[in-house]
């Protein structure tokens, strides 16, 4: 084996070459097993034709532009629900009869499986890049309203009457008041939704079909049983996520930089 | 007695609006895709027979549960033994965010070329859906025990079995409980999509059946019988946390009120 | 008082946010043509041989000749290109005569415009086939407990399969279908998932090497059976009779052309299907009659209602013109 | 029984060695009361922590009950000053208290005798069914205490135990404490930094020099044996070892000059 034990203890106290450690073992890992047979090469192909599929797949221009197509519907998708999401939960949130109405339907609604409304989507709208839409935002609608729902109602009473006090007009109070403060939670739900959104975008894309996306290449791998690049294509849905989640990481630390990194994402 | 009715009012009144508006809005609906509120009501009785529920529903919720308690074992079983170890941890996080942040529909046309379209496959779509988020916020919520309360079993000598069972995961549970959550809508996306992509019962199979057979009001109904089961599930899930974590809302509550 | 109604502005807006989700309104572009320019049309088809005439009819500017601008999208099965043409998104789709006629029993807006295509009229050489690959299965009635691959569920596949295990003393109910699209049912019977898949051409071809078994097909039911139809909805047929009616007449032209013209048809699958001209070249072509056979309707219509498909038998003149 | 010989604790941290505890050489007979001051920051807790195998000394030895301490040692039990993070928010007040008897492997009738003898002792007989946070601090603090009595060491250790608790509640659990000792007659080391404290509960007080730290000098306490709040706090031999005690510790950090480094907990 390569990786001898010294290499390992000096590695030890470091957490980033012990990370890398890891991943090489492990495609190493995925590398042997199906060589020696532990697993049927055919359904498990090996490291290295995984990764020339992937070379392939980059050289194909089809594939850019299936990887075009489901960025474009995600963060259209995800943007639709984000507006949506932030100005409801604020307008909602600020009102506490509107609060009180909508909570029952909020409640009702959120754990609705989006996937369910997939047979509706398919009828509803003849386009299919519509039905994913429909969707993308439904599901990632829900984490943001949550969100920054918390974020409104966790406004610091005393913070209120101040600004009460000093006769800032509702929405100046909107502006420097109940902004800061659920602008933390609003990240939080972007977070969140970001990678809902992605989930639902290639669901749909894999169920409903017709629009370009990593989700239909997978159904043409699929029919034509070409596995290596399934595999390759899988690879691509997992690292369009990794850069998702680490641009959204990275969007909160801008935007939340002035904001002592207490925030609480909260357990409900 | 007027303050219950004022609270019911406000937790009835707006979806009674909606489903009031919606029937009369779909009331003359001639669209044969979107039939009248009315008759996916008549049709609802008749289509969700005992019957269906045994061959249908039933399997779908079976397959639901096992999928979803596996994804739970396993998730927090390597939670801990992963967030416990510092150095394991180091060794696997970025594999596992790697694996975290793959769309799990994305595994579902492999899994079906390598395990079939029987229920062991619907059941391992669940299982690899479900996990990730449990597993991670396990490992969280292992990483974030407090030390004051590790030393006090290590100098009480709880250790093994009992210091899992008494600290560990109890301590970790507020974490645990949140990919719990996220565990189960993810779980019953992917129970559906498993029976959308070839399955010959359940739910998704079920609504898929409806529409391949023109039967729109039944499909309505289907979606709203999908709808009504995330809904319950949810529901039920707050009544188990609300059980688990009284102690965590306490606490927090005790010390939000400076106690 | 500029905010309150800014607020009440956005209370309603949300309001019709919610309702518009549940109603929706989809965007039937139905573009009204003037006279002189072509009319715009899109058809829904299925790439399979079946429609191998209405690409021939393209290509051959029957269509222009009718003032016609064709375009032909390809769609999974009937079940997708039903909605779209009700919806208006299709102007014509391509559809099995089982859906068809289920359609009809449940007063979707559909009428019938053409014939589709036919089986051949000899049950060993078919442009479709039943297909096994265990040994043990040797006759339709071993089916019974077995899992079938059909691309659409309660579409003709199923009343196929269900006459022909019946016909052999089997019990059809006995058999499960579960929906594989034609280019996934092979991997599907390689893998075990099904024991048995019926495939069209140009797909029977391009498992020839497999050496699998054939035990039926829809000649095997009844020779020359209409197996699938041309239509459009209520709606067009009512606004744009004109031109249904010159669709109508490109499309047999077409259907006689593709008929008297085997090879250009072998030619033209290779175009619209990832079929090589080798296989295509051993393809067995479906008959295409210019005609709607309507026995073959009753036919369906009697088998629909033995499989509990349908309570009572359709009146097909609902169906057709 | 506590001896503890030569013990030296250091702070490795990329090259800058900080220097907890110096030398310490102490022993604590059966039975006796020895309270631990020093100025602040002067490795009063490190040593604790050594004490009870939670911090494996950089030289020297420790034993308790005449075995070398190598991780925590049996008959031993550490009351932390931390009250509400050392007890487990998730057990009721009965639970907290019985689990160490669990691991211990007491059989269960005997386990709730302990429960709620351990519980009388602290004044808090009906208490075992509440939650640690539904109690204040003092009760919390008691509760921890009961927990350690439960645990029937011989020797147990007090870090600090009522410095975030307010004074009136202090009080009495500083009587609670010596109640407790005299009750149990278990070896006490009670470690703080209020001075007043020390020399009203301890029959000996060992004064700790800034870091590095050794043992600047044992001082008896020769106060009568039963004290209380008002008698003993007025007696002049109380004010006279007093004013020793925090002349000396004064001294000790003006002595080396510097202002005393932090150490690492």
């Amino acid at each position: 084996m390569t990786t001898s034990p010294p290499i390992l203890r000096r590695a030890g106290d470091n957490p980033a070459l012990l990370g890398l450690v890891g991943l090489l073992g492990f495609g190493a890992l995925l590398e042997i097993l199906p060589r020696v047979g532990v697993l049927p090469a055919e359904y498990f192909p090996p490291t290295s034709k995984i990764v020339s599929a992937l070379v392939d797949e980059f050289g194909r221009a089809g594939f850019w532009r299936a990887v075009a197509g489901t960025v474009t519907t995600w963060l259209i998708g995800l943007t639709i629900a984000v507006v949506a999401g932030i100005v409801l939960g604020i307008v909602i949130g600020s009102i506490p009869a509107l609060r009180l109405a909508t909570a029952s339907t909020i409640e009702f609604l959120r754990p609705i499986p989006s996937v369910a409304l997939l047979p509706l989507a398919i009828v509803l709208f003849s386009a299919p890049v519509r039905s994913i839409l429909l969707l993308v935002v439904y599901a990632s609608f829900w984490q943001v309203l949550i969100q920054v729902l918390h974020g409104v109602t966790d406004v610091d009473p005393v913070a209120r009457e101040t600004a009460a006090s000093y006769r800032l007009g509702r929405w100046r109070q909107a502006r420097y008041l109940v902004w800061p403060t659920t602008l933390p939670y609003a990240m939080t739900g972007i977070r969140l939704a970001a990678a809902v959104a992605l989930v639902l975008t290639i669901t749909g894309e894999l169920l409903i079909g017709g629009t370009k996306g990593i989700g239909e290449e997978i159904n043409v791998a699929q029919s034509s049983i070409a596995v290596p690049s399934m595999y390759a294509l899988i690879v691509v849905a997992g690292l369009i996520g990794l850069l998702a989640n680490l641009a959204t990481r990275r969007a909160e630390r801008i935007v939340l930089a002035w904001h002592p990194s207490v925030r609480r994402e909260l357990p409900l | 007695m007027t303050r219950t009715l004022g609270r019911i009012a406000l937790v009835l009144g707006l979806p009674a609006i909606l489903l009031v508006t919606w029937w009369f809005a779909s009331a003359g609906s001639t669209s044969f895709y979107q039939p009248p509120l009315e008759t996916i009501v008549k049709v609802f009785p008749d289509t969700w027979t005992a019957a269906r529920f045994k061959s249908d529903v039933v399997p779908s919720l079976i397959r639901l549960f096992i999928g979803y308690g596996l994804a739970l074992v396993v998730g927090i079983g390597l939670g801990v033994l992963i967030g416990a170890n510092r150095r394991l941890r180091s060794l696997l996080e970025p594999i596992l965010e790697f694996l975290r942040a793959i769309p799990p529909p994305v595994l579902v046309p492999i899994l079906i070329l390598i395990a079939g379209i029987g229920n062991p496959t619907k059941v391992l779509v669940i299982v690899v859906g479900g996990v990730w988020p449990v597993l991670l916020n396990t490992v969280e919520g292992v990483r974030g025990v407090d030390d004051v309360l590790s030393d006090t079993c290590r100098s009480y000598k709880i250790h093994g079995w009992l210091r899992i069972r008494t600290f560990i995961l109890r301590a970790a549970s507020p974490q645990i409980v949140v990919g719990a959550r996220q565990a189960l809508s993810i779980c019953i996306i992917m129970m559906v999509i498993g029976e959308l992509l070839g399955a010959t019962d359940g739910l998704g199979y079920t609504v898929v059946e409806f529409q391949r057979g023109f039967q729109i009001p039944e499909m309505w109904s289907g979606v709203f019988v999908l709808g009504l089961l995330g809904v319950l599930l949810s529901l039920a899930f707050t009544l188990v946390e609300r059980r688990v974590l009284n102690w965590y809302h306490g606490a927090r509550a005790a010390e939000r009120s400076g106690h | 008082m500029l905010r309150t109604r800014l607020i009440a502005l956005l209370a309603v807006t949300a309001l019709a946010a919610s309702t518009a989700a549940c109603g929706g309104s989809d965007d039937s572009s139905n573009n009204n043509s003037s006279s002189g320019s072509p009319d715009k049309v899109k058809v829904g088809v299925i790439p399979i041989v079946d429609v191998a005439p209405i690409y021939l009819g393209k290509a051959k500017g029957f269509f222009t000749k009718q003032n016609i601008d064709l375009t032909l999208e390809q769609a999974q099965g009937g079940a997708a290109i039903v909605p779209a043409v009700v919806s208006g998104q299709y102007q014509f789709g391509f559809s099995n005569v089982v859906s068809l006629l289920l359609g009809a029993s449940k007063n979707v807006p559909i009428k019938v415009v053409a014939n589709g295509n036919n089986a051949t009229a000899d049950p060993a050489k078919d442009f479709s086939g039943l297909i096994v690959k265990d040994p043990a299965i040797t006759r339709p009635k071993d089916l019974e407990g077995k899992t079938v691959a059909a691309n659409t569920l309660k579409n003709i596949v199923a009343t196929t399969v269900n006459e022909l295990v019946r016909k052999d003393g089997g019990d059809p109910s006995k058999v499960k279908y579960v929906e594989v699209a034609f280019p996934d049912q092979a991997a599907a019977l390689d893998a075990g998932r099904v024991q048995a898949v019926f495939l069209v051409e140009p797909f029977v071809s391009s498992v020839q090497p497999k050496g699998w078994k054939q035990i039926g097909s829809f000649a095997a039911v009844s020779p020359n059976m209409m197996i699938a139809d041309y239509f459009t909805s209520a709606q067009l047929l009512g606004e744009k009779a004109d031109l249904a009616k010159r669709f109508t007449a490109a499309l047999k032209e077409s259907l006689a052309y593709a008929d008297a013209h085997p090879d250009e048809v072998r030619q033209i699958v290779t175009t619209y299907t990832t079929i090589k001209a080798d296989a295509a070249a051993a393809m067995t072509l479906p008959k295409y009659n210019p005609e709607i056979d309507k026995a073959s309707l009753e036919l369906l219509n009697g088998l629909m209602v033995k499989d509990g498909l349908l309570t009572a038998p359709v009146d097909t003149s609902k169906l057709l013109q | 029984m506590l001896e503890i010989s030569s013990l030296r604790k250091t702070y490795g941290g990329q090259g800058r060695e900080v220097e907890a505890i110096g030398n310490i050489t102490l022993t604590v007979a059966d039975g006796q009361f020895a309270c631990v001051v020093g100025p602040s920051g002067c490795g009063k807790t490190t040593l604790l922590r050594c004490l009870g195998g939670l911090l494996t000394p950089t030289s020297g030895e420790v034993r308790v009950n005449g075995q070398v301490v190598t991780g925590p040692p049996d008959g031993l039990a550490i009351v932390f000053q931390e009250y509400g993070r050392s007890l487990f928010p998730w057990l009721r007040v009965g639970e907290n208290i019985e689990l160490p008897l669990k691991s211990k492997g007491l059989p269960r009738a005997e386990r709730q005798q302990i429960v709620t003898d351990s519980l009388k002792a602290v004044g808090l007989a009906d208490a075992g069914k509440a939650y640690p946070w539904q109690l204040s601090g003092g009760m919390q603090q008691r509760v921890a205490i009961a927990r350690a009595i439960a645990f029937q060491p011989k020797v147990m250790l007090m870090d600090e135990p009522f410095a975030a608790v307010d004074a009136q509640t202090r009080a009495d659990l500083e009587d609670l404490v010596r109640t407790v000792w005299k009750r149990f007659g278990m070896t006490m080391l009670f470690v703080t930094h209020d001075i007043d404290e020390a020399v009203y509960l301890g029959q000996r007080v060992v004064m700790l020099s800034s870091s590095p730290t050794h043992v600047m000098e044992n001082l008896d306490i020769d106060l009568p044996d039963d004290r209380d709040q008002l008698k003993t706090r007025s007696d002049a031999r109380f004010v006279e070892l007093r004013t020793h005690v925090y002349a000396r510790i004064q001294e000790a950090k003006g002595a080396n000059g510097q202002s005393p480094v932090p150490t690492a907990p």
